[in-house]
This record gives C-alpha cells, structure tokens and sequence, in this order.
C-alpha cells in the first residue's frame, strides 16, 4: 500500500528546524531539495561498514561496495525505463551530464555550419555549454523564443530545424517558470529532422513523468540532489548508440582498458565515461532516494503536488500588486512572483526572517529575465512534503514585507 | 567615529529579532540624504547579483564624501550605515576602514555569502578614492 | 597538545567491523581511506540542519552552508599554503583536477609541435589525459623512465626537457612503488626551460609536504577521499596567474557573469571552474577531515608512517620468494611485491578470507608494470590508523596463502 | 545437471568458512583436466583484468566439449565449476547455462565486482559456441 503524502514531512529531520526563531518554511526545492532520514542513514551506513574504492578490490567491503553502487545503477536505470543499464553514467549533476554530451558528442557529430538549437527558458547549464560549442566548431546557435504565457514557440521551433540541426537541448520543466515543455512532440520533430535531443529533466524526473523510452530521448540528465538524494550525483542517461558513438570526456582511472605510450584504449559503457573514484556513496544514495519516492504512489503524488501548485497561484493571485510571472498551458511547482514597487532582493531577506526560505534574482536564466524584462523575481518552488501551511506561511511574509517596506516608503 | 560605531551596536542590541533589525535598516536607509538623479550614472553604478548600487564619491580637502542609492530598501539601509560611519570622514580614516562592523551587528553572514552584494565592491571604491586622494 | 597517534584508530568506525568472521585489516588506503567519526558525522549534521544550495540563496541555512563552503576553501589554502583562497578549486577528484588543467590549460597554451612530458611512474589519470591532449593538439608526448630501483632517471628527464615543453606532469608519490619523486628539483628545472608543472599529490598530500609555494608548483591536484574526507570531492590549486588566463571546462551555472545569445562572460576566481551546483558537504566534510588530521603532530605522524613502513617492508623481506617492488631512495606509505609462482589476485582473494583487504592488479599504472614485466602485484598500502597487527595479520596471510596454494600444487 | 549442481550446493554447505571454500576451489581446479599446451593460443585467451582464462570450445555432435585452464588457481576453480556442469553437455542445455549457480554458492558477489573477470565472458563463448554448433 501506498503510503500518505502528508506523512512525508515526517520523513525529513531539517522541517523540524527553527530559523531566527520560527520552524523553517522551506520553499527553495528547486535550487535543491532537503534529504530523508532514510537517505542521511545510507550514506552513514556506507562510510561506517563498507567503504572501499570499487570495481577492482576483492575483498569484502569493495564487493558489497561495487554492488550497491551497480544496483544503484539498475535502479536508476529503472526508474527512468532506460533500455540498459549501462546506458546510466553517473556524474556530479546536470551540468556536468550536459558538458560531457557538449564536449563529447559535439566533438564527434557537430562542425562548421551545423546548428544547435535550445530555448530561451534554459537554465544556463542547458544553454551556454551549447554556445561554447559552437564557438568553438563554429557551428550556428539558435535559440526558440517563449511567448507570454510562457510557453514555447513551436512555430518557430519547427522553422528552425532543418537537416543541418545536429542538436536539440531543451528542458522538460523550466526551472523559472515551471511551464512543462511538450518534449515528446520537440523530439518528434527532431528526429524526423535527423537531429538529437537533450532533455534537461533537473525539474521534471521528480515531479512529473520520467520514462525516456515513451519519449524516446536521446540524452537525459538530471541532478540527485533535487530528487531527495545526496548532493554530488547526476545522471546522463544516452542511447547506447550515442554513447559507443562518442569519444571519451574525462580521462584517467576506470575507463581505460589499455594504456602503452603508443595507444590508449578505452573500457566499455558504462565505465568508458566515469573516469576516476567515482563519488560511490552518491549513486548509494541516489538509489536510497528513489525508493524513497517510490513508497508513495506516483500518480497520487502528481496529483498532491498539482493541487497544492494552484492553491499557491489562488492564494498569490489575492494579493494586490503582486504578478505572477507565466501561465503556461502545463505547469509544475513553481511560483514565480514579484510585488509592485518592492525589489525582489528584499522580500527574500524580509521572508528569511520569519523562517521562509525562497530563492529571488534570475535563477540562472538570464535569458528569461531578459525576455521578461525584468532585473529577477522571487521564485517559491514545491516538494513532495510541502504543504498548504508553507504557502500559508509564504502569503503572510508577502504580507508583511509589503506592510514593512511600504511603510517605511510613506514614513521615510 | 568610534563613537558611532558604538552607538550603532548599542541600537541594533535593543532589537529583539531579524524583523526588527530589517526594519530598523530600512528606516537608516530612509534617512539616507537622497542622491541626485543625475548622479546615478552608469559609471557611479556598482553592480551587484540582485542589487545595484550607485556611489559617487569625491575627495574634499583631505575628506571623503560621497553620496549613495540602492535598488534594494535592505543594501541602502547598509549604505546608511557605511555612510554614518564614513561620509565626511579623512582620507586615513577611510583608508582604515573594515567590514568587521557587519560583522559585529550580525550582517555578515548574510553580506558575505551574498556573492557580488557589491558590499566589498562599495569598500573597495572608497578605499581606491581615498588613496587617491592621498596621492593629489 | 598533539594527539597520541596509536589513539587514532578509535576514531574510525569501519575499523570495528568483522570481515569473513574476523576484524577487519584494511590495507589499502592508497585507493581510498577510511573516514573518522568526526567526517561522517559533519556529512550528516549538514543534511539534517543547513542542506542548501549555496551563493545565491539569502535565508539562513543557504547562509550558513556558504559559510561553511568558503570556510572548507579557505581552510584547503592554508592546509597547501596556497597564496589565494581564489586559487582554490573544488573538484570531484584528482582525476578532474587533472582533466580540467589538461583541457583547459592544453586549450589555451598546447599547440602543435609542443611537448609535453610525463612519467612513466604516473597513474592512468595523470597520463591519459596528456596523451589524448597531445593526440588532439598534434603535439609530443615524452614519457621519463624510472630505473630499477624505481627513481625516475632525472638525466633523461634533463634531456627532454627543451623550449618546445609546456607542461611536465608528474606525481609526488607514487601510488604503484612509493617512489617519492624530487618533484621541487623536477620543478626547478621545468621553469628554468618555461615550462609550467602540474603535481599529481593524491599519494602525497595525506603523508607527506604539501607546501604548494615551497615547491613552487604551478597546478597541484588531489582527492579527499584519499586523505579521511568524503568521496567525491577533490582539489585543483592553480596559480592564479595560470587559472586567470585559462578558459573555464565547464560550463552552466554558478561560472557565469552575463548570458546573451550573443555573449557570455564569466565570472571570477574561483567560480570560473565551478560550474553547477557543487557537492556541497564534500569540502565541508574534507575541511573537518583536515582539521581532525591537525590534531596529530605533522612530524610525529610522518615518522610514525615510516617507521611503520620500514618495519613493513622487514617483515615483507623475510618471507622465502617474495619479491618488493623498488627500493628508491625516498618511499611513502606503499607496500608492493609478489610470491614466487603465485598469482597475484589468488593471494588477494585469500587475504579476503581472513579479513585482510589489499589491492592486487596494475593498480591503473600500466605503464610501470610494462616496465618491470609483471601482470600484476599485491598492494598493501598504510594510513594513520595503521598498525603493527596490521602489518603481522598481514604477513600471517601471506604465509597461510603459500601453504594453501602450494600445498594445492603438490597435493594436485 | 541438476543432480550435480545439488552436489555442488551440498559440498559447498559443508565448508565453514571462506578459507575453506577457497581451499575447495583450489582443489577443484586441481583436478580439472590438463590444457594442452598448444590450444593456450591467444585466440583462446579471454582477458580479464586480473587472471587469463583459455578455452578451447569444440562442437562434437551436437555436444559441447571444451579444454580450460587460468593462471589464477582461484579462478581455475571456478573453470571447473563451469567444466563440471557444462563440459560434454548438448549444446540446447549448455544454450540453457546461467550464472545462477554461483549466487547459490555466495561467488557471485566476488566474481559480478571484479570488472572483467572473464567469467561473463566464459559463458558468453560458451553460448556461442552452442548456437553456431546447433546452426550447423
Ligand atoms: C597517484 C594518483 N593519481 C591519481 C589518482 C586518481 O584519483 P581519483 O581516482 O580520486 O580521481 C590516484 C588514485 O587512484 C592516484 O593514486
Ligand atoms: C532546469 C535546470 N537545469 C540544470 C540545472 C543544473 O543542475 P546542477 O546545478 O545540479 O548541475 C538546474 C538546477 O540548478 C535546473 O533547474
């Protein structure tokens, strides 16, 4: 049986802090997410029985060490129903997966005059190891605009894509705005083109669907550490016919086979692109993290999280002065506002005092900003255990900090 | 100098919580004397991750003034204060100026994580004018 | 006061567990070493009271976790001696640390017909990644021998270095033989040809100098992992005059000033090489590794591992057909040899039986196996917490493993 | 087949402890068959990272006969496991062959960590060998 949602705060020993003397109200899930218990006890777990460096001891503890750190591979595999498990690399994050498929893949397939396209919702590590790219290939950037709902511009998405289109980098779920992005339809089209596509999920494979088959993906990279796993771990996810395709990124220990002053040759997928000790607590973790999630039932939980998204937008929506920036056709736990007349900088520091953590300036998407007009906005973003008292708490603030700089503004 | 220090210490220590230290920043920033528009240049601007500054700061007769604006109510209450201490103060005395005054009344944690807050910058810009005007 | 070395082993958890029915004997610290209690509980303190995403959050446990980011880099720089804090780069591991200067240094300042020179002592990660720079850039690519004691020859060394070397890339210790190498002499003498030199420390840091100014090295690079701290979190110290004219690796957020589809500038020292979110508790935990390490008398603890060493390296020379690998003029921490007629995994997978966990392989130096024309060797390699028992459990292993096997062989 | 991997299962039982399972194996690999010399080709040779296995496979009316040998007495043990289960079997059952006996016998975590240890590689030429020898 499933278990109860609103049982999952339980789960997280940092809810239950006090900051400046009020329990922490913790609305920055997507810059990162907080651990449960069951997570922090995995990782103690491993430093205190089995730490060992992996794939080449035989003793015990590297045994039992390979193994979990493998099985944390097929759960990941899994999970996100890739076809092989040795199609899973484990990274630091997003933004090292998508620098190894800018360097690596872009090496291989990409050259003077080709194109890449991404969108002007991209975090910056989606956007700009793809313009580094093409400075150095000299390959054409281009950049598929969102309208003012927030929403791609598929029209001119579809004109941009033409047989030179080597790449297709976009995110399933803007961090920003949370607009959830039609990728399945972005890779169709794609593909019909001859191109690749590189679906950032650092805010979808929590929240929304992760099935990179039904997709039909070509590279999908995420981040551990906004998935309740450990910080220090991501994932890249690649076709095997991509991966066996791309040289080597990172070189060094592990993902050699042999190695003579004269020729280097490489180890297999997966081992090819993970040089070096790897963080083998991480992937431990990670997969702690996913079984976590996994006691609870997915669509209940997609349907929790919706529904406390648009008690969010009702309850912001009542404050006067305020705007709410998008209104994507699908969205997914994020809340994006200003105030009228307030800088957003401000109400952060303000919240800060009452225990709310929420996150203000450009969000590593100057672009968006740019194309918003806008010098930042403070951005609210959900989790699995928030609930209706943390919008609660975060109205309030608003409230207050509007009352205090107003205030201040008609007495000063 | 000195003194104002102490007095600023002595104020923020009857404050009973963040709310009320904000709140009490944000009234210094009001009585901020207000810089003229025209100053607000590109060139006066220190720009910071989430916040601007403009400074514009001029060397007198040995002395240091400038006058100063924020974006943020917050940074410009912080302004007040690095103005409270040091407006119209000697070239030396500015020259020995330090950020551990933030440090005392509990602000630095939250100026220095703050990457580019623009609070070392603004330091930086008075140092640099009071050298300067050591040097005339 | 300093701390009694021989109180260290209390502080280590994993060294209380039964392996195969027998406590364990962990002698191979040269991969990984194991954590203190003080490590792992600084890991789990972070994710149950300040777990954030750090530098741009303004409430108070992304506060407090930058803190103690910055902290953990400060602390780094005084533990090397380096000038700047700035200088400081936070990595997942030695193997990255090298990867980075290989792409980003090699990018800026390695062009065709330019040489590079590395050891023949060097690990896979500090040789692969020069070999495939050179590859790229259609440079030279010298490797110096090392003799039959297992010094390198410095008379070649001399004669290869010319005005074409760029980069001499050489370990201070080796993790295969113990060699420690003369590398402020090898520095010396790179300089005086203009070349700059980076020093693989992963075998070094932990055991012996680490003075980055008195060696006058340009790049030093290690691992955490290898000195008590976490897994995945390693160190890159550059010489801000070199990092400051290098290109970034990689890309994305947390490295950028400003993004414009037709401009991208970055930010300064550090964050330039610090792209996305780091794993933030991995220095946080290596700086309290480092102060537990202070704990301890640098000298005593240094005398303590030699004498450790030499009594090691007696007890080895006593046992009838075992050969010790090198016998250079200066060693560190690193037993090597094998047993006449025995394989080397079969002795490893025996030791396992009795608790006794060493390494058996090429230990991803293949380079040096080449030259002494083995498969493979046992590794037995020390820490602070390593004993006397350590030593005798070991050899006992040894004598057990040669009945066993040569018992087999008469008996067969 | 299933009567001696019961065997196999039963012996292992006995022993109390690793030693003394390590001690079987090695006696196991004692009593396999002696490799020719001349089939130790390097065509025959399966490299993993730490030991050499060689196996010469041969289709002989539509069984399965193979000669093996390692330099690892250890995994030489582990040949002759894989000799007395397979060695002379019809190439359907040696098609049929899984890796499950060495979970059973608590090798399987020793052998599925050591990247390359050949003994995937093993049962992937010995699955081969099957197919071409029942395509024929
Ligand atoms: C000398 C040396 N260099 C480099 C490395 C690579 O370190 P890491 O695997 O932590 O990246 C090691 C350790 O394996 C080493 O011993
Ligand atoms: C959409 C998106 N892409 C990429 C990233 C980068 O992830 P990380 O910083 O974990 O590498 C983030 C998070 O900051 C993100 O929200």
């Amino acid at each position: 049986m499933a278990r109860d949602i609103l049982s999952a705060r339980q789960d997280f020993p940092i809810l239950d802090i006090q900051v400046n003397e009020r329990p922490l109200v913790y609305l920055d899930n997507a810059a990162t997410t907080q651990k449960p218990q069951v997570v922090i006890d995995t990782l103690r777990d491993y430093y205190t029985r089995y730490n060992a460096n992996i794939h080449r001891g035989n003793y015990a503890i590297a045994y039992e060490a390979t193994e979990a750190y493998e099985k944390a591979r097929a759960k990941v595999a899994s999970y996100i129903n890739a076809e092989h498990k040795h199609e899973i690399i484990f990274t630091r994050g997003t933004t090292e997966s998508i620098n190894l498929v800018a360097y690596s893949f872009g090496e291989r397939f990409v050259g003077e005059g080709d194109e890449i396209i991404v969108t002007q919702l991209e975090h910056h590590s989606n956007y700009v190891p793809w313009k580094l790219l093409c400075e150095r290939k000299k390959a054409k950037f281009q950049v598929v605009p969102f309208d003012e709902n927030g929403d791609l511009d598929l029209e001119v998405y579809k004109s941009l894509l033409n047989e030179k289109t080597r790449v297709v980098a976009v995110n399933h779920v803007s961090n920003s705005l949370g607009t959830i992005n039609p990728v399945k339809e972005i890779i169709q089209l794609a593909h019909d083109a001859g191109a690749v596509v590189l679906v950032d999920a650092a805010q979808a494979v929590q929240h929304i669907e992760h099935d990179v088959q039904a997709l039909d993906a070509d590279f999908y990279a995420f981040s551990g550490h906004k998935m309740y796993g450990p910080m220090g771990v991501g994932v890249l996810y690649g076709k095997e016919k991509w991966l066996d395709a791309m040289p080597p990124f990172l070189s060094g220990g592990e993902m050699i086979s042999n190695v003579t002053p004269e020729k280097i040759s490489f180890n297999v997928l997966p081992y090819k692109f993970e040089a070096g000790t790897p963080n083998v607590p991480g992937p431990i973790g990670l997969a702690a993290a996913i079984d976590y999630l996994q006691e609870f039932d997915e669509q209940e939980l997609r349907a929790y999280e919706d529904t406390l998204l648009n008690y969010g937008i009702g309850k912001l929506k009542e404050i006067p002065g305020l705007t709410l920036y998008g209104n994507p056709k699908q969205r997914s736990s994020i809340l994006p506002f200003n105030i009228e007349g307030i800088q957003h900088f401000d109400l952060g520091v303000l919240f800060d005092a009452r225990g709310v953590a929420v996150r203000t300036g450009q969000h590593c998407t100057q672009p968006i900003m740019d194309a918003l007009k806008v010098p930042g906005f403070v951005r609210a973003s959900l989790a699995l255990y928030s609930n209706r008292d943390d919008i609660d708490a975060l109205v309030e603030s608003i409230q207050r900090a509007i009352k205090m700089l107003k205030g201040a503004k008609k007495h000063g | 100098m000195d003194k104002r220090r102490a007095q600023l210490l002595e104020d923020f220590d009857l404050l009973e919580n963040w709310e009320e230290k904000y709140d009490y920043l944000i009234e210094l920033g009001f009585d901020l004397a207000e810089m003229p528009q025209v100053l607000k240049t590109e060139e006066n601007l220190v720009k910071g991750c989430q916040s601007s500054v403009w400074f514009d700061i001029r060397c007198e007769n040995g002395k240091i003034n400038f006058d100063a604006d924020s974006d943020s109510l917050i940074v410009k209450g912080i302004v007040a204060i690095v103005d409270y201490l040091y407006n119209g103060q000697s070239a030396e005395d500015v020259l020995k100026a330090d950020l551990s005054i933030f440090e005392e009344l509990g602000l630095w944690q939250h100026l220095s994580s703050q990457r580019g807050n623009g609070l070392m910058a603004m330091l930086a810009h008075l140092k640099k004018a009071a050298t300067d005007c050591l040097s005339q």
